[in-house]
């Protein structure tokens, strides 16, 4: 089996699906000769043309605006926002757009569009090239966000993106670029949205994260192991909607649940997370519900030292797992 | 002799006097509406009235079988010519399931049909632009030959997604027309508080396309300019930008009292030059329409409006639990 | 002391500000000649004159910006949404803009403007007239979001937030405006953005909420005192950042927590206080921690069967908490 | 004997020198952080390179002791005439505590500094057009004669606050002066692919505002418009638009590869029309430069960059903790 990287797969993912379905087509900002600023379309405008992965002007309302038209005709638009943080200008056409369309023509329209995005930070992206914004949107019903952890995952999770009839936010983490590779199988599959994956089967404690937090959770596991602390791990993958009965099996399964988020901590995910756990399973628990995120503070400073103080690690997320376990 | 404006402009006598139909049938479904919200029969209404000539005079320069259009909330002129019916309306306004725009999930005037390619619309003003430059742009993918439509009020014309969807519209060469139907006022705001450039259609050419200001109370002048751009746009010459000249005649809805911000001279003065009245001279003068032929015409479609009233009346509202369904997929 | 409705209260706390204040000023579409499309800056105009009310072109992102730049300037915007669901064009001028002005030149500075709109159901909306937003706004450090319940509340807390050094969206029940009536003191007095307030004591079960539900509640907890059921109340006030301590003690009083938002429930407000609670006092509880919330489905239909479905309302209110008793 | 251009202009010769001395420092100071970051010393750089002369040429129009300016990254030029030293951009440059900008929050090219009238700016582009407009509406309701003054490029011309920011400017008449800095490029995508209009300064009319395009390598052009907006916006005549014509003579930033995109020819034709030498010869060729004082004055600057390098690079970094501070005021 081929071993790519994290970008690599969301690559071979597009041109697989450029290839298998002539509607599927790309828009954003340097798309186009330059291949995205992280190359995540390299080689894609030389394959399909101009007029398939179109680089457009500088405006992200239009770049969802005219890909939700178009995905209103029945076309399959894959729109790049270049940063995951320059989505705010084209949250009024996600949120009161993309994400209704269904729903309030009673399902005489729809609009399958994907909109991809890096985000993360720990690459001294600063205030504006850091931040983790699905918060913003997992509130929104008609909206799905889909954040893969491993290439394996990235591929069949936007290949799954792409065919899916409704709109899907796919975030993707910029760190994990270059720095995640693994497996991933030539063939044709897709994962389902929707559903969370066990990333680790594990008795003592519990990991629910996602992106980045996966491989450090995984990488904290380890280590614990040889300590005897054994560790399950739970990948949400879909963070909204959440798949609710992974998230209660998961908890119950250890009674010890610590949840990983980059994003700051107030509102993000893991409040969702921890609040269908203790509506449902409270007496399962053996331990408080404990979240490891970033501070309450702007997503994140660019000095290194600000930067690293701000950000999960390894390191960190280890510490919370194991004073989860001696607790 | 010379040939009547109409004739001019390829239209036949069968065709205006349509045209003059479909702009009444608006006109006369509104005032219903209004007669409704008044008893307390529906909760909202916001109206064409002032803009039906704009509207039928741009949907019948259109393809009809083909265009997509993306009205905005006052464009019940547009809508009928695509094909939605009285009934459809009033199903909209009584908000019942059978309503074929959102099945009462939306308030009336937020369109949307498939059979008919009239784009679903929301409240937040001016983002249809963007879709329909979005279907323009399947359109020129997939080398079909319709243009869309797309409507606004010349306030909205100040909203970013104006400015974001022309620009993508205008560099891509696409086949979309946009029409601003300038009726002077943004609720209660006056366009000198609107707008500081003297016509809407001075910012086409920061858009690289070309731009024009008609009367929007003169249904064939409208056909005119929206023809000659439609015929652009299949030509692979891209877009236009027109605006449409008239006057909002009724408050901006049914929460409104405009009292508060106009003068009643203003808007009697406005009403002189309401379409209803000065297309139907026209037609008279040009032996298209005689009184009798006009009576009965009123006749029909008040039976028509009636016919679609009571039977919207007796729908029945969406199960509660509906409330749940197609968030997304089934 | 003089009895007012809550939009009433809205208008007093503005002209007085205005009166106290030459750099407060309003901005909106409709603010002037009209008073507001809900009339909540009636009779400025004519007191202020069209420079410090100013009726703005149909553009909520200018709107935020310009209120953004004059902010920085030093002078005191309040700027008016006319629905919070028109807020979302605006959303890249808030979170991008206004919430990170001081964080990212270090104090240099500031940028205190207040962002008003109208939020809420039940007053035959549909789709784009009646949503909560709080929560798209309520993981962005720098924002604070108050959410008044009663005219009293509204005047304190409405000057507080345009004294504020930092950017306030406050978001006003547009059910309440001429529901509610209550009492407000004609003198000069502020309330404490940041905290909440006990708007009942009880002792078997807690009710956290905010905006209408804080009625619905109250009037609940009246019929159930008389069945023996002594509900504790407690209105947030501010919905970000949160008063935790508030959230904690209300919590450990009884053990018993409802949780009652208007808002879709999945990520909303009640989220956060959730996981909060079950993080610093999840030994405390006696029962689930229980979410009244909407369905999450785009709030709301329009059609009257719909929406009443849709929208919470005091029995929906009394019936959950007589639940959570009976637990 | 006719005047010389800047005699014309009302400017003395020490004026044009030290205008092209900011030139120059603006220049030097970014082609260290170049060299800094191709040595791994820091991070990210963002250029001014092709853009100093439009920049300088405005700002020396401006009233510096009042005006207020919203800088957009490459405006290196603007925020020296404004006060801003080299010691400043170079901690700013290795996100050092005394950055005065932003404490090292930000990446460099995020300008801000209060005592100079530097508006803090973020990364979104454009954000920052209605906050300039904002200013400017501070100005009328407080009567002060400072007038605002913004930048951004030609591709960010394209984002929706640059519509409603200008539009908002022209209904209430602000003192607010817009320049575009026109490099042809926003990152790799050429501006026929980013506008559809010839000029950017065609868009002016559909705010009711004044337009003008000037070469943006010549900075007395660029003065004389600018200084002209100024006169207007202070009698109440409102805003400009005005765009300078210039060429990006760097990568994009210090993380693009601009040979995958445009044509080293391209670039090396650009680089004849640098102001950074053409202005040096029109001060030649008017004897305001000698080849000496040239010298001296690459001299002065290489030792003041040098200190500035050296005084950052030995600077501290904010402490970890300082990453809590100043979310809200305290
Ligand atoms: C984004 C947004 N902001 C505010 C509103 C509230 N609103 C509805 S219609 C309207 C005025 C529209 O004026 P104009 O564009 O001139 O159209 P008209 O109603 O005059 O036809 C406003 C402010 C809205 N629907 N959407
Ligand atoms: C809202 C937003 N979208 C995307 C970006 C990423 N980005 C940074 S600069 C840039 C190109 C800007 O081009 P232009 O406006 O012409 O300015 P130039 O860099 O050429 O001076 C882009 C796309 C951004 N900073 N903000
Ligand atoms: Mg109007
Ligand atoms: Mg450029």
């Amino acid at each position: 089996m081929p071993v790519m990287s994290y970008i690599q797969a969301v690559t071979q993912a597009l041109r697989e699906e450029m290839k298998r379905d002539e509607k599927v087509f790309i828009l954003g900002e340097d798309v186009g000769k330059r291949g995205g600023v992280f190359r995540a379309t390299d080689g894609l405008y030389d394959e399909f043309g101009e007029d398939r992965v179109i680089d457009t002007p500088l405006a992200e309302s239009a770049i969802a605006g005219v890909g939700i038209g178009a995905a209103m005709y029945g076309m399959r638009p894959v729109a790049e926002i270049q940063f995951a943080d320059f989505i705010m200008p084209a949250v009024n056409q996600i949120i009161s757009e993309a994400a209704r369309i269904r729903y309030r023509s009673n399902n005489d329209w729809n609009c399958p569009i994907t909109i991809r995005a890096p985000y993360g930070g720990g690459v001294h992206g600063a205030l504006y090239h850091s931040q983790s914004v699905e918060a913003v949107f997992a509130n929104q019903p008609g909206l799905k966000i889909v954040m893969p952890s491993t290439p394996y995952d990235v591929k069949g999770l936007l290949k799954a993106a792409i065919r899916d009839e409704d709109p899907v936010l796919f975030f993707e983490h910029k760190r994990a670029y270059r720095l995640l590779k693994g497996e991933v199988p030539e063939d044709d599959y897709v994962l389902p949205i929707g559903k969370a994956d066990v990333k680790r089967e594990g008795s003592d404690i519990t990991v629910i994260t996602y992106g980045l937090g996966v491989h450090f959770a995984l990488q904290a596991a380890e280590k614990l192991e040889e300590e005897g602390i054994s560790a399950h791990i739970l990948d949400l993958r879909t963070v909204y909607p959440l798949d609710k009965e992974a998230i209660i099996e998961a908890a119950q399964k250890t009674g010890k649940v610590l949840l990983v988020t980059e994003d700051n901590k107030e509102g993000s995910i893991m409040s969702e997370v921890s609040a269908i756990i203790s509506e449902h399973c409270l007496f399962d628990l053996d331990a408080p519900i404990k979240r490891l995120a970033g501070p309450d503070v702007p997503a994140m400073p660019y000095a290194p030292t600000m930067e690293k103080y701000f950000m999960i690690n390894p390191e960190k997320v280890e510490k919370a797992m194991r004073d989860l376990a001696e607790f | 002799m010379a040939k009547k404006r109409h004739e001019a402009l390829g239209l036949s006598d069968e065709q205006v006097l349509d045209m003059f139909r479909t702009m009444l049938l608006a006109r006369k479904i509104d005032e219903r509406m209004w007669l409704l919200n008044r008893a307390g029969k529906i909760p909202f209404v916001i109206s064409c009235q002032g803009q039906e000539a704009a509207q039928v005079g741009a949907a019948y320069a259109l393809d009809r079988e083909k265009d997509y259009v993306a009205p905005y909330y006052r464009d019940m002129g547009v809508v009928l010519a695509f094909g939605m019916t009285a009934k459809d309306l009033m199903l909209s306004g009584f908000a019942k399931k059978e309503d074929p725009n959102s099945g009462g999930r939306q308030m009336p005037g937020h369109f949307g049909q498939k059979k008919n390619r009239i784009l679903t619309g929301s409240s937040p003003v001016t983002t249809q632009v963007p879709h329909a430059v979005g279907v323009a742009l399947a359109a020129k993918m997939e080398k079909k030959d319709f243009v869309t439509f797309v409507t606004l009020g010349e306030g909205s014309s100040n909203q970013g997604d104006f400015h974001e969807g022309l620009n993508f519209a205008g560099v891509h060469k696409l086949p979309v027309i946009t029409m601003v139907e300038n009726n002077k006022y943004a609720i209660s705001v006056p366009i000198k508080k609107q707008l500081a450039c003297e016509k809407v259609s001075d910012r086409a050419i920061g858009y690289g396309m070309p731009g024009y200001t008609v009367d929007g109370n003169d249904p064939l002048a409208v056909y005119e300019v929206v023809k000659e751009a439609r015929e652009r746009a299949v030509k692979g010459e891209g877009p236009t930008l027109i605006e449409t000249v008239s006057y909002r005649l009724t408050p901006h809805s049914s929460d409104d009292d405009d009292r508060t911000y106009r003068e009643r001279e203003e808007v009697e003065e406005a009403k002189k030059k309401d379409s209803i009245i000065t297309f139907a001279q026209y037609l008279k003068d040009n032996g298209v329409l005689t009184e009798e032929k006009e009576k009965e015409l009123h006749k029909e479609i008040d039976k028509l409006v009636n016919e679609a009233t009571d039977y919207a009346e007796n729908a029945p509202y969406a199960d509660p639990e509906d409330a749940l369904k197609h968030v997304y997929a089934e």
